[in-house]
């Protein structure tokens, strides 16, 4: 799973599988921080009412 | 490993050494052979004719520590483990594993053709008192995890570190499994196939290439009276049946209707050198 | 200020946080798996320094030598011991199991009294001078040959300790269990002189003709005959097998000739007839009016009807038999213990003889048995000697169950090794018979059938636990003394049998206690043994001998031709019902470990159900897996029905060794004891209970 | 009603006695399942009718069949968010829903089947990059995940909870990237669906198992990524009407159902020509180089015959796909519920096969079919998704806004609905 | 997305109907929430750190104090008490019995642990009960001979500089495992500065690929 651990070696089998998991987990995560930012940010911006 | 069924008596000497040997369980009621642990099972084969034609065979069946398509190592049970739970040793041969590793997904049964490997249904449970006989050089499994014969490697582990004190190679007679000298017919044998000076090697005689009808299928027997269990399926066994009798070695693994005729007479291409 | 749910939900949510970055999350995580891995209920053997110790298995006569791996002196695991004259490094799978017996719970820990239909504990001191008191009563009442004895063990210093016992108590009634060794010492008896065994050669004979013997399924010494034909195979040897289903045994032959059960003495007497017509036998033994009656009586024709053999068939096989180098013919169906007759072990021996193979390499030993031990004189008080002189009770153990269980006749019974309420036919009657006896004790080691019938249990250490000499039996070609080591202190509170006979002798005082004035069993056998003693505790084996005697001995026939009756089965059905007796399953006073039940196949034990072997040519309306009635005259049992295409149509085999009722959930209470369905039938001038089978009906429960 | 304030502006739920009532009779079922569960875990799988030939059985068919018919939320989010076919926005709430019922529930199943729940972890840490269930378990688990954000927004539409500022904008901001969500959750779902199939295979020792294929992917798991896009809509659809019957409502407008089947009927007969090209190819070919004929396959036990490949094939398969690809019978109610039944059973015999019988075969020539029958601890905590389905379903209908047609479907005042 | 936004709009008046608590209450509700966010986050954040570790390990004293590095000095190397059998095994911790070799039933010199050891075991001629830092769960195998015969490792390697120790630290078990500390490290996070600090499964892996070039396979270590 990480780099330190017992099973893992640097082989193109490890680089594809890794590289896809960890590809997704980062997206979703930027994804999810960007929401929570943005909906904190529009929180204190428009007290209330959120008109666009 | 090769097993000479024609000296087989079918005594299930080889499966209690083994269990003993091994720190294996028992339950009250073990007729269910199904929920049975047993690394070495003894199967009782039939020709089907009626008395007195009728002939049998028993074929003890321990881990068949299969290579693999092409032997490369990816045994059927060894490359599905999801945790790395149990490897193919490039060294030995065997294919090993760790119980406390095992989270007991049992892909490695379903994976396994023979039935080689058993599941801990249950805690294992000894009469009070009894497990006083358990061995410490192998640890005993707890419930929920998979296990299955090791070829006593334990036994390789000491023989090994005696080899080492005494600073020398380890010998053929220092390194035999349980089941080995258990068996009162000598019907098994047991050493390094790669070893010219090793019995088995002389007897199974491996052909090293991939056999020309299947390239799946590396080391098949140059010896006409050997074969191995589902060959064509390409897991390459590191266990050898041995038995003057057709029909036995025809029971060793499928044939389409008139196959066998053709091929029994192919074996591991003797011009090819090990 | 006012706390509303946003501040629970920040402490919530605080909290979380708090922890998750803390090392608990991660430890807790990675302990947790770890307990899993080392759960407190799952044994973890200590490790020590790995020794080995070498000794003999005495749980069956085949005195194998076994080694014993121990780690810091614990035992740990039995092998086959190499280059021992017997086994040579072979083993058996319950030899192997020897340590389920060591520390089986299921054993008898200390001495038991019983009272009412309960077992009490007792101390050795009570329950010795308790034995010696009910003893004393009887030798002063004027009739010690009240006394019985009835063991398992016909020979080494133990029987003949108890044989000593009974004469300075003085009775006479001392009987033997049926085993291979009794018959066959019965046969050389009949044939050839009392006092001699018999040993077949079968590592050198070039032509095998088995009369139904099991001879990789526990006959003789089981280890050494696998062994004996493993080499004939590379030999070359033939083995030819009459019987009547597969058996292993069959299997493994070059030719099966297929006969009908019971009628083997028949096929022998038609191959000594033929040799006899062709002129082919050795010598001129006395054989005038047997050969008449052979003449007459087993003409090939005759023997055909009888056996279902082909004329032609049994010429050619005597032909084949006599040309043969060094051929020789094996008794004793199964394991040639229970249901065997005398009329069947002395045919097949005439065969023998008249072939010429008495005492030749690859044939028959007709050798005296191991003469190494010297007690000295026994010490016997009037009573003693008037006792002894007096006839026995009975002919046989069988002929005394029949007694006891009409008339009586014991005030008391001492059972050894044997667990008759088991072992024999038709059990009930046994236990009958058993009831009738005043006061019985039990030198067990296990809570059997029978120790639970006993009013005292002294009980017994196991091999592993005692000191001892095996003498190699079991129609052996060599005679084999090997030492029995103590491999570990008593578990439980148990004694050696010989320390407790020589605790009660001294505590029964007088004559009796001078005929016991050693120490310690232990003591007594150095002392006994102090012709080969060195050797044997240096070797831990003494070979006495293992070459042809010379000479060939006389054979006298005339009990054959008394023309004795074949032993006809029982009762009424369409089936006749043979016990079947299974390399994987312990019979007689041995009971099967668990590791030995573990292995068995589910086509002869099936849950709670015995499997029953039947061709599914004569299986009727019934499939394979039905449950079935099976019915004899005897009484009736459920059975699982298992075709098998290797047993003769008509035929019923069912599995020997199964059926224990006692307390061990383990290895009793599974299937059904054969012996229950099986009636005596004692054949007239042996006392052998000759009933190989009897007549059965199934139908579909 | 004591909850009107979280029901949905304008919608008419059931009287909240009927619904509690509705609850506590599938709750009854839901512990039943949690009862045995936790017999599972606490006495070990000995609680099950499994054994050394049926390593995989009842649990790990649930599992598949779930996972496949949840195929319905990925590929109707794929068409929704990354082809923009905007009708499917009718129904893509409770897609979503379906979806996260479905993998929550395969979770579950999984944490139960394995013989060390506490060791479960090592999969990820210990992760064995070569075998397929270590595929699978990862994006399983990653795609879990995905659906769980997909589900976020529509609770965060609760008319409550949408009245917090923050979280009305959380829900607006999800909406605003969700297309990425769903791309993620698309890639995820084609490789567990087909490392799912990849699970049976890869079993070269197992020949009914045993596929060839392309580089390291036997054909199966492409044939699973496949049918479970084929039949996932189907399961979806098959809910909706469901929901529809018990609700007594019309929830989802006529075009946006006749489309998601027409779409899914075109899945549904590429994929089973494909399926019947490989079935004939393994047959023909594969099989036989092993010693096997087809008919070692379906003879000689009391299950298993040439009906269930039939049935699988052509009943389930080539029927719905023609149904649903034919204009009148797609937009025919019952024809169209009809192809839909059936392809949701078809999918799910599919994942039997492809699990059960392959351990029920016998391989060794001198082995015997094996057979199995499931226990009530099985078969308790396999109801037990489907309950805590229902359930779920019933909350988020009650207090979500999940079908935006409902309100114009259900012009004024029709009779009080039933949940 | 539009009717969504319409029902976020219409959103908050709805609110007031039900006269829950709104707009502004709730900045005032979200600043306590984050007062007690923070309180709750200290405690647990702290007791994580600071309490769980002595939470989870036991600690137990040795039977009596044993100084290695007197005996050290006595005998001159490890392996005098620490040897090999003649089959290869290594013997571990001495029994009474080596003990015995060179001590007497009287005590050498005046310490009171010497006493002790004269009293309880010597007389009783009962085993020392030693706990062992460096024990290893019953599924591993540990060749000593393959690392420090034929691997020519050092005892330092793994068991650190416990020769040279005076007298015995206590022997600290984890509550759950049954673990010695010293197979996870002190370090609550198992974080290593030794060789020694650590025996876990991968302090062996990473040595065993640089000196053997493979991590080896599961029988090489586990039984």
């Amino acid at each position: 799973m990480f780099p330190f651990c017992f099973e893992w070696v640097w082989d193109i089998g490890h680089a594809i599988f890794f590289g896809g998991f960890w590809y997704a987990i980062s997206i979703l995560g930027a994804g999810m921080t960007y929401c929570l930012l943005k909906a904190a940010y529009d929180t204190i911006n428009d007290k209330g009412d959120s008109h666009h | 490993m090769v097993i000479d069924l024609d000296k087989c008596t079918g005594c299930g000497a080889c499966m209690v050494s083994c269990m003993s040997e091994n720190n294996v369980p028992f339950k009250e009621d073990e007729s269910d052979k199904k929920l049975s642990i047993t690394w070495m099972r003894v199967y009782k084969l039939t020709n089907g004719k009626s008395f007195p034609e009728a002939e049998i065979v028993y074929l003890p069946r321990p881990c068949q520590h299969c290579g693999g398509i092409g032997d490369h190592g990816h045994s059927p049970c060894v490359s599905v483990c999801p945790a790395t739970a149990t490897d193919y040793g490039y060294d030995t041969g065997i294919v090993s594993q760790i119980y406390t590793r095992c989270f007991g997904c049992r892909y490695c049964m379903g994976a396994c053709p023979y039935h080689a490997r058993h599941f801990n249904w249950w805690d294992p449970k000894w009469p009070e008192g009894m497990e006083n006989y358990l061995s410490p050089n192998v640890s005993p499994r707890m419930r929920g995890v998979v296990e299955k014969c090791s070829f006593c490697y334990h036994r390789y582990q000491l023989a090994r570190e005696q080899a080492i004190v005494e600073d020398r190679e380890i010998e053929e007679k220092e390194y035999q499994t349980a089941c080995t000298t258990a068996c009162p017919a000598g019907a098994i044998v047991f050493g390094d196939l790669n070893n010219p000076a090793h019995k088995v090697h002389q007897i199974v005689k491996p052909d090293p290439h991939p056999d020309p009808m299947n390239h799946k299928v590396v080391g098949k027997s140059r010896n006409p009276k050997v074969f191995r269990l589902l060959e064509r399926l390409g897991t390459n066994p590191k266990v050898y049946y041995m038995s003057d009798r057709e029909w036995v070695r025809k029971a060793g693994d499928n044939y389409l209707k008139g196959e066998w005729e053709n091929v029994k007479t192919h074996h591991g291409a003797s011009s090819s050198h090990g | 200020m006012k706390i509303d749910r946003r501040s629970f939900l920040g402490l919530g949510l605080g909290a979380a946080a708090g922890v998750a970055l803390s090392p608990v999350g991660v430890k807790l995580t990675d302990d947790s798996s770890i307990w899993t891995q080392n759960w407190p209920w799952t044994p973890v053997p200590e490790d020590g320094k790995i020794t080995y110790d070498r000794s003999v298995c005495s749980l069956c006569p085949g005195a194998c030598g076994i080694s014993v791996k121990k780690i810091n002196g614990r035992p740990v695991k039995i092998e086959g011991l190499d280059d021992y004259p017997i086994n040579n490094g072979g083993a058996c799978p319950h030899g192997i199991s020897g340590l389920q017996y060591l520390y089986d719970p299921a054993r008898i820990k200390t001495p038991l009294k019983k009272n009412g239909n309960k077992f009490e504990k007792i101390s050795w001191d009570e329950a010795i001078s308790l034995v010696a008191q009910k003893l004393g009563e009887i030798r002063k009442s004027g009739t010690p040959e009240s006394l019985g004895l009835i063991t398992g063990a016909d020979s080494g210093s133990m029987a003949q300790l108890f044989e000593r016992f009974m004469d300075a108590f003085g009775s006479p009634n001392t009987y033997n269990m049926p085993s291979l060794e009794s018959n066959l010492a019965l046969t050389a008896a009949a044939l050839h002189g009392a006092d001699r065994n018999l040993g077949f050669d079968l590592d050198h004979s070039d032509f095998i003709l088995s009369f139904g013997a099991a001879i990789i399924e526990g006959w003789g010494s089981p280890v050494a005959c696998i062994q004996a034909n493993a080499s004939r195979r590379e030999r070359k040897a033939k083995l030819v097998q009459v019987d009547y289903r597969l058996s292993n045994t069959a299997n493994a032959a070059d030719k099966i000739i297929a006969v009908k059960p019971g009628t083997e003495a028949d096929l022998a007497l038609g191959i000594c007839a033929v040799l006899l017509a062709k002129n082919l036998i050795a010598g001129d033994v006395n054989t005038s009016a047997f050969a008449a009656m052979l003449a007459k009586e087993y003409t090939p024709e005759k023997v055909e009807a009888i056996t279902g053999v082909k004329a032609a068939d049994m010429e050619a096989l005597a032909m084949e038999f006599i040309k043969a180098k060094a051929p020789v013919a094996v008794p004793g169906k199964g394991r040639g213990d229970v249901g065997q007759s005398l009329r069947e072990f002395a045919a097949v021996q005439a065969l023998n003889a008249l072939a010429d193979r008495l005492n030749k390499k690859g044939g028959v030993f007709v050798m005296y048995p191991a003469d190494y031990l010297s007690f000295s004189e026994n010490v016997m008080d009037d009573a003693a000697k008037q006792g002894a002189s007096k006839a026995k009770l009975a002919g046989s153990v069988n002929e005394l169950v029949d007694k006891l269980e009409k008339d009586g006749g014991l005030s008391a019974l001492f059972i050894y090794n044997a667990n008759p309420c088991y072992a024999l036919n038709n059990p009930e009657k046994v236990k009958v018979a058993m009831d009738k006896v005043g006061f019985k004790v039990s030198f067990s080691s296990f809570m059997d059938e029978t120790a639970l019938r006993s009013d005292v249990v002294l009980p017994a250490s196991i091999f592993l636990e005692r000191l001892e000499d095996v003498v190699s039996g079991g129609g052996l070609a060599k005679t084999v003394v090997g030492l029995c080591r103590p491999m570990v202190k008593p578990i439980f509170d148990t004694k050696h049998p010989g320390d407790a006979l020589i605790l009660l002798a001294q505590a029964m005082g007088d004559s009796i206690a001078q005929s016991f004035s050693w120490n310690s069993y232990d003591a007594c056998l150095e002392q006994v043994t102090g012709k080969i003693w060195d050797t044997l505790s240096g070797d831990g084996y003494v070979v006495i001998d293992d070459k042809p005697p010379v000479g060939t001995p006389a054979t006298d026939f005339t009990f054959l031709a008394s023309a004795p009756k074949a032993a006809v089965p029982m009762g009424e059905g369409d089936y006749t019902l043979v016990p079947v007796d299974k390399m994987r399953l312990a019979v007689g006073s041995m009971i099967s470990s668990p590791f030995a039940v573990k292995i068995i196949s589910d086509k002869v034990l099936s849950g709670k159900y015995s499997v029953v072997e039947i061709n599914p040519a004569t299986a009727g309306i019934l499939k394979d897996g039905d449950i079935a009635v099976l019915k004899t005259a005897m009484g009736k049992a459920l059975v699982k029905i298992g075709f098998n295409e290797g047993i003769m149509p008509g035929v019923i085999g069912m599995p020997r060794g199964l059926g224990h009722a006692f307390n061990n959930p383990y290895v009793a209470g599974k299937g059904v004891n054969v012996n229950d369905l099986i009636g005596p039938v004692i054949e007239p001038g042996s006392g052998l209970d000759a009933a190989f089978g009897i007549k059965a009906t199934l139908s579909k429960a | 009603m004591l909850d009107d304030a979280l029901i949905p502006e304008g919608a008419k739920r059931c009287a909240f006695p009927i619904f509690i009532i509705g609850i506590i009779i599938v709750g009854a079922v839901l512990l039943w399942g949690v009862y045995a569960m936790f017999l599972c875990w606490f006495k070990g799988l000995n609680q099950t009718n499994m054994n050394d030939y049926y390593g995989f059985a009842l649990w790990i068919w649930a599992d598949l069949a779930v996972i496949a018919v949840g195929g319905g939320a990925f590929f109707t989010g794929l068409l929704k968010y990354i082809f923009k076919v905007d009708d499917l926005k009718n129904i893509i709430n409770f897609a979503v829903i379906i979806g996260f019922i479905c993998y929550s529930s395969a979770l579950l199943i999984l944490a139960i089947d394995i013989g060390q729940p506490l060791r479960g972890w090592f999969i990820f840490w210990h992760a064995n990059v070569h075998s397929m269930l270590t595929e699978v378990a990862y994006c399983l688990s990653c795609y879990f995940a995905v659906l769980t954000i997909e589900f976020i927004p529509n609770i965060l539409e609760n008319r409550q909870v949408n009245k917090v500022p923050f979280f009305h904008h959380l829900a607006h901001n999800m909406h605003e990237v969700m297309a990425v969500f769903a791309a993620t959750g698309a890639f995820l779902s084609f490789f567990h669906q087909g490392s799912l199939g990849g699970v049976a295979g890869v079993m070269f020792g197992r020949p009914f198992a045993y596929r060839e294929g392309l580089l390291i992917w036997p054909w199966t798991f492409f044939l699973f990524t496949w049918s479970a896009a084929a039949f996932g809509p189907c399961f979806t659809l098959m809910v909706t009407k469901i929901t529809e019957i018990i609700t007594g409502k019309k929830l989802v407008g006529d075009k946006t159902v006749n489309l998601l089947a027409k779409i899914s009927g075109w899945m549904i007969t590429t994929y089973i020509i494909a399926k019947i090209i490989d079935t004939v190819y393994w047959a023909f070919v594969t099989v036989p180089s092993m010693g096997f004929e087809l008919g070692h396959f379906y003879s000689n036990n009391g299950f298993y015959g040439y009906w269930i490949l039939i049935t699988e094939v052509i009943l389930c398969g080539v029927v719905p796909g023609l149904l649903l690809i034919n204009k009148s019978t797609r937009e025919n109610p019952t024809t169209r519920t009809i192809a839909i039944i059936l392809g949701v059973i078809g999918v799910c015999l599919n994942r039997w096969v492809m699990v059960l019988q392959i351990m029920a075969v016998p391989v060794m020539s001198f082995d015997s079919w094996a057979l199995y029958i499931p226990s009530w601890q099985e078969v308790a905590t396999t109801i037990l998704p489907v309950a805590y389905g229902i359930i779920l379903i019933a909350v988020a209908y009650r207090y979500l806004p999940v079908f935006p047609q409902e309100l114009e479907l259900n012009e004024p005042a029709d009779a009080a609905a039933q949940n | 997305m539009s009717e969504l936004e319409n029902k976020a709009n219409d959103g908050p008046e709805d609110g007031a109907h039900h006269g829950t608590d709104n707009g502004p209450k709730d900045d005032k509700g979200l600043g306590l929430g984050v007062i007690f966010f923070m309180g709750a986050f200290l405690v647990c954040f702290l007791s994580g750190w600071l309490l769980f570790p002595k939470l989870l390990y036991s600690k137990k004293e040795q039977p009596f104090n044993f100084d290695h590095k007197l005996h050290a000095e006595e005998t001159g190397d490890c392996e005098t008490c620490h040897f090999f059998r003649e089959d290869g095994t290594f013997s571990g911790i001495p029994g009474l019995q080596a003990c015995m070799e060179c001590h007497t039933d009287e005590p050498m010199g005046e310490s009171e642990d010497e006493a002790v050891f004269v009293e309880e075991y010597v007389a009783k001629g009962k085993e020392v009960p030693w706990l062992i830092y460096a024990k290893q769960p019953d599924c591993v195998f540990f060749s000593h001979a393959a690392h420090t015969v034929a691997g020519g490792m050092d005892c330092k390697t793994c068991h650190g500089h416990i020769g040279e120790s005076s007298s015995s630290r206590p022997y600290e078990e984890n509550r759950i495992t049954g673990y010695s500390r010293d197979i996870w490290g002190k370090n609550i996070w198992g974080i290593k500065k030794n060789s020694w600090d650590r025996m876990k499964m991968d302090d062996c892996a990473e040595c065993h690929l640089e000196k053997m070039g493979h991590k080896g396979y599961c029988f090489q270590c586990h039984k």
